[in-house]
């Protein structure tokens, strides 16, 4: 056992620190402390790409091959925390660390050399094309369909909650080619343009005053057979592939470290009688505790990147770090709204957000009830709570 | 004791369900959260006609002299629907405070529809008004000037009246004023509410008020008030009520509907025990709502403490029955499409009207210390 | 609607606690008060019985023929209201408000005769014999036979959980008697004096040291026919006429405000740095919220006593009543004992308890960890917290 | 970074599970409770063969220099099987302190298991020590007089010397004496705990003191006693990690075992979602365990910090699996027949040994406003 980050790492972050200082933009820094966490700012994740990409640093988590950095998993873990803590943007995830590993690893050359540049320099926003109307927890039972014709894939159907897809060049989506086998085999993983004739974006309104997430209408749209990845039937094998490809992921531990933070700055910097609220009864035990449950959860993180030879299998664990992640996600901005009181009624339209709303309010107002709002999803996407328990008992315990 | 609803109670809830439940659909509600005021005055008129705006009005100020009680059950309607008209400031809070005031013109125009007041209580600073800090009343000529700022001024888009407390050069207390919302010298930012509804931050620059405008004086100012503030939180309780039972119905309806691995999602035996858990805490709620009525006109500290347990059961049932609602919807859930997530947003704004639960744990304790 | 308890019933409520400040003697307080919600005092709830029965109040629900009072249901939780805060043992709940009301519903006259006069005035104590080793929260899957021959039932099987068995003198049981029909149909409902020969009584040590919940193992256990109450076959029915009985029995209220108020004694007589513990983060919040807690369930309890119409399945609201009141009789005596931090590890066997501990401890150690401990059956017995949900589910939603 | 276990490791890990495994059994630790003193003297022989009295002894001092990670791994195991002898005592908290002494006789005869210790140190009407305030030396001629009052010290009732804090006449801070537990002088009352193992009140009533048996001075014995004390309860920590892990265990299998309604009662979804919970409260136990070995060896703001932490997630992670560890058992939960109760009653005490989950909410309040 060696429990210690070690000098080596606190002089890589270091680095990354000096780094992010100088690249980030001012603007794009604000608008993503205003809205953290919630995905209004797609283009703000393709122009950071390409900034990060002069220092070759927008995909690290690729074989370095394909412009990826020979990062341990710990240099990465730093990387990424110092990113969130610079309030840095979201990466465009569908691009870099779902479509872009699998082409990588399944594409073919044409593939690899068509998309992966574009991924990597931030030319190119992505959407995912999984979720249909029918089939949310269970995602093997689509239907949208793609029939092969001649050197082209004739796809119908409609697919739902593809983050971002109205700012989106290319989406990746999950087909049913096959329907004469078992669920899970008929499934492939196909590369569509979302400017092709018969695609409809709408955008659905959100709990939150957002509309990122979409829904995708596909009416005979023709796919050259080419943009299929990987072998017909194998889609749902790449799904699973990157999905278990990142395992910490789920835990949100960057966003929950850096907005945990800003609890506390809420708590210390607003008071009631001169006593600030991070030392009142209703607020100062909910506060600590989240602090020592981040705290607890970033070790299991590490965990987990360190390489520990778990008692118990992997996918559970995974699990754990989402349903832990997932809930302090949701607790941490509800303590966010609960300090912000009465103020945190009122709806910031997302372009004033960044912006302070007015002398008589105070910093940290604007975009937190929206956030909370958001943060409701975390206990619903990429597998709700009770997908997760359900793993978790059946993965652990073989129940 | 009884806890079953009167006749007239029962004319009063089936006319209430019946307007809000043909008006106030989805897509009516969403529509008036993008229209300019989101006043909806024809809505108003049938409140006005239906007697809802004179429930609370004393009989010998011209109104029906309903009880808390009635005011509640209508309430619970008004909450299942998310109806965010100004009917707490004008058929609540209005009548407990303009009762006090000896003319009642005011009282009976806003009973019949025709005016409409709003209270200007809290102050930048503050959580959940302790008391006027900023704004005041000086002595100028026979009258006096009114200066000062309020926060999160509830209804004030519609109003044409503010109620606005105030203290007193050279007095100790709270005083309650009436003024113009059309003064001059009064400057309103107007903003929305996540709830659909809007509120306001109000300056004022130097008002004119005349002793008669004044409609409790530093001596009363503050019982009145108080008494009026947990009105409110017993109305704005009773709507959050009749928001958690109507997420209750909604939720078993799309339990029993949306099927995943090949049936219903109601059939599984996680998601049937967050129904139950979801109706205990609902069930709980009500109760609290009852407590808080049974005690509405007893002695302040005892009144006090009833309605702030109240609050805090039902805030957090609030929380735990819209938060499970939204879970229990998925993706669905967190779209502005389903009532569900409606629901949600309504209830977090119950919770923080008139005192969230920090406020009443507060309260609470300093009156445990008393 | 009318929300007042009003002057009537609060005369009557002076009244009660005159009486009972005249009637219970002080070392059955000091007993019940330091192991009050424990069943270790079962002679005393005998004692105690005899008394009331002085003044004809031993078993005020009861329909006056039997002994009984015509008090209003609103009268009976105000007398069993004072009854509880005066620190008066509980009753032997198997004979008045179990066997009893079965006995004189369904059984005979010479029943009636024999057994109602014994239990109103105390000298009987009753006990349960419902569950077994095999059928927890199945409750109709059980297994102990009756088979008759002649005059008599011979009886073989083994109950368990049977709470004050060796102190009683009689217990009333569900037996098979018909295993040619459905499970539910075959079960019938018999008293069987407890001293029979083939009766083995042993005591289960608890986790709270006590051992006042027994196994009974009955082999070849002779059972004078006249013994068995109604119909053979319908034990099942009148098993589930008493658990109807009483609907807001088990929100535990009248328990769960008097140790609410100890708790708040607790927090407001122990100090830390000359700080009241009711007025620490840690504790002032969780104290005010059970006291809210507390009080709607009374209100709760009020709304089933006052008869209102509910909306949903009466038995849906019992079920919330137990749900509620389970769980409040677990955090109640959590948060004692987290108020009596280290010194609630201490175990004070049940001899000493109503015992001051040494000037050292503080009054209120002694006996609260081992309430605490046993309130962990709160939510098993009776239908476990799960079996309530299912009810509720599935009764006022019918999922 | 490596989270997993060296050769050495393993082997300490192994060895304790074996030997705790077949030696403590429900039998045998409900036949130790029920005994005198509740000391298992073949077993403590046995752990100081193996070595474990000597772990944490520095190698200067003739022990085997472990770090701390290598006691929690060790006392994961101890927890695991609830042994409740005075480990914690004398393999955790004497070398802390004696290591600290210039005399090494006795830290060798404990690690030999010749001689036991235990730390005197909380004092009636505290929560958690706060430093000695009844508990005091008096100058008497070359030496000192201890008088004062002890409360709750665990493992008193094998102890051959206390180790005790005392405030010292004319000084500040906190003094570490060393002195007979068999002192004339010496009252003690000794009374179970409610996890099987015993503790004492412990009254000094004028016990002769030589200066060579103070073993750390009112300037440093507070530094001294903060760092063994957080020892300790990283030891429990690990001990609740283990207990935690077994209680798993158990219910896992009793799932798989217990049948209701025709099925074994793992079937059921919302038990399922239970074990599911508890899994994942262990597993940030075990992660929270690691963060305070972590930063154990830190400056000690910093490690204060990162133990309170631990505490507070292992504390509440004790809580919510033993809670539904019993509940998972219905009826057999709570009797002392099945090993789930006394996980659950060992797991209070842990939480409520040296610092609960209050105690080190208030410790990080006041490490963060310093």
């Amino acid at each position: 056992m060696d429990l210690q980050l070690g000098k080596e790492l606190d002089d890589f972050r270091q680095m990354v620190r000096a780094a992010v200082a100088e690249d980030l933009p001012a603007d794009m820094r604000a608008r993503q402390r205003a809205f953290g966490g919630l995905q209004s700012e797609n283009l703000d994740s393709l122009t950071w790409a390409a900034i990060l990409a002069r220092r070759g640093w927008s995909v690290p988590q690729w074989p370095v091959e394909y412009g990826g950095k020979d990062w341990t998993p710990l240099q990465k873990f730093v990387f990424e925390d110092e990113l969130s803590s610079a309030w840095a943007p979201d990466v465009n995830w569908g691009g870099t660390h779902m479509v872009g590993p699998v082409i990588y690893t399944f594409g073919t050359q044409a593939q690899k050399d068509r998309f992966l540049p574009d991924i990597r320099e931030g030319k190119c926003f992505w959407a995912q094309g999984f979720s249909e109307p029918g089939n949310g927890s269970d995602l093997a039972n689509l239907r949208t369909g793609a029939v092969l014709q001649g050197d082209r894939y004739i796809v119908n159907g409609q697919k739902i909650w593809t983050s971002g897809a109205h700012d989106a060049a290319w989406g990746f989506f999950l087909v049913r080619t096959d329907s004469t086998v078992k669920a899970q085999r008929g499934i492939s993983f196909l590369l569509i343009d979302l400017k092709s004739p018969g695609i409809t974006i709408r955008q659905i309104p959100e709990i939150n005053g957002e509309a990122d997430l979409c829904e995708i209408f596909l009416d005979n749209v023709e796919v050259p057979a080419e943009n299929l990845v990987g072998e017909p039937g194998m889609g749902w094998t790449y799904a699973k592939f990157l999905l278990d490809h990142e395992r910490t992921t789920s835990s949100f531990i960057y966003w929950n470290k850096r907005e945990l933070r800003r609890t506390r700055a809420i708590a210390e910097m607003q008071a009631l009688d001169g006593m600030p609220l991070a030392q009142l009864p209703q607020f100062q035990s909910r506060l600590i505790k989240l602090e020592a449950e981040v705290a607890a959860l970033e070790w299991s993180v590490l965990r987990v990147l360190a390489g520990e030879d778990f008692a118990y299998n992997l996918t559970a664990v995974a699990s754990t770090l989402k349903v832990s992640g997932s809930r302090l996600q949701q607790a941490i901005t509800e303590l966010q709204v609960d300090l912000n009181g009465a103020l945190s009624m009122r709806r910031f339209p997302i372009e004033l957000a960044h912006q302070r709303a007015a002398p008589l309010w105070p910093d940290n107002i604007a975009g937190r009830t929206a956030t909370a709002l958001g943060m409701r999803a975390a206990t619903i996407f990429g597998g709700t709570l009770q997908i997760q328990r359900g793993i978790i008992a059946k993965l652990a315990f073989g129940l | 004791m009884d806890f079953n609803l009167s006749d007239m109670q029962r004319m009063l809830l089936d006319s209430a369900e019946r307007l809000v439940g043909n008006r106030y659909t989805l897509e009516h509600r969403r529509a008036l959260r993008d229209q300019h005021d989101g006043f909806d005055a024809d809505a108003w008129a049938s409140f006005a006609e239906l007697g809802w705006l004179a429930l609370a009005v004393p009989e010998d100020k011209g109104g029906l002299g309903g009880s808390i009680e009635d005011v509640a059950v209508l309430m619970t309607a008004i909450g299942s629907r998310l109806v965010v008209d100004p009917l707490v400031s004008n058929a609540v809070i209005a009548p407990a405070i303009l009762s006090h005031a000896p003319e009642g013109d005011l009282l009976s125009d806003i009973a019949s529809g025709q005016r409409r007041v709003a209270l200007a209580h809290d102050e930048p600073g503050e959580r959940y008004g302790q008391g006027p800090r900023i704004t005041r009343l000086v002595r100028h000529g026979n009258g006096f000037t009114l200066t000062g700022q309020k926060m999160l001024v509830l209804d004030a888009v519609s109003a044409d009246m503010l109620i606005v407390s105030a203290s007193v050069e050279g007095e100790d207390g709270t005083a309650v004023v009436l003024v113009d919302a059309k003064d001059q010298a009064i400057v309103s930012e107007i903003y929305p509410l996540i709830d659909g509804a809007q509120a306001a931050d109000i300056r004022f620059e130097g008002v004119s008020v005349t002793p008669q405008a004044i409609i409790a004086s530093p001596e009363n100012g503050s019982v009145v008030l108080a008494d009026a503030l947990d009105r409110a939180k017993i109305a704005l309780m009773a709507q959050a009520v009749g928001s958690m039972e109507a997420t209750l119905a909604i939720c078993a309806a799309y339990l029993k509907e949306r099927k995943q691995f090949g049936q219903p999602i109601g059939k599984f035996q996680a998601l049937q025990h967050i129904m139950a858990d979801m109706f205990v805490a609902a069930h709980q709620a009500r109760s609290a709502l009852y407590l808080a009525l049974g005690w509405a006109t007893a002695a302040p500290a005892q009144r006090m403490r009833a309605v702030s347990h109240a609050a805090i059961i039902v805030g957090e049932a609030s929380q735990f029955v819209s938060r499970n609602g939204v879970q229990l919807h998925g993706g669905y859930g967190v779209t502005d499409e389903y009532e569900v997530s409606h629901h949600y947003r309504r209830l977090l704004t119950l919770e923080k009207s008139y005192g969230d639960i920090d406020f009443h744990i507060r309260r609470i304790a300093s009156l445990e210390s008393e």
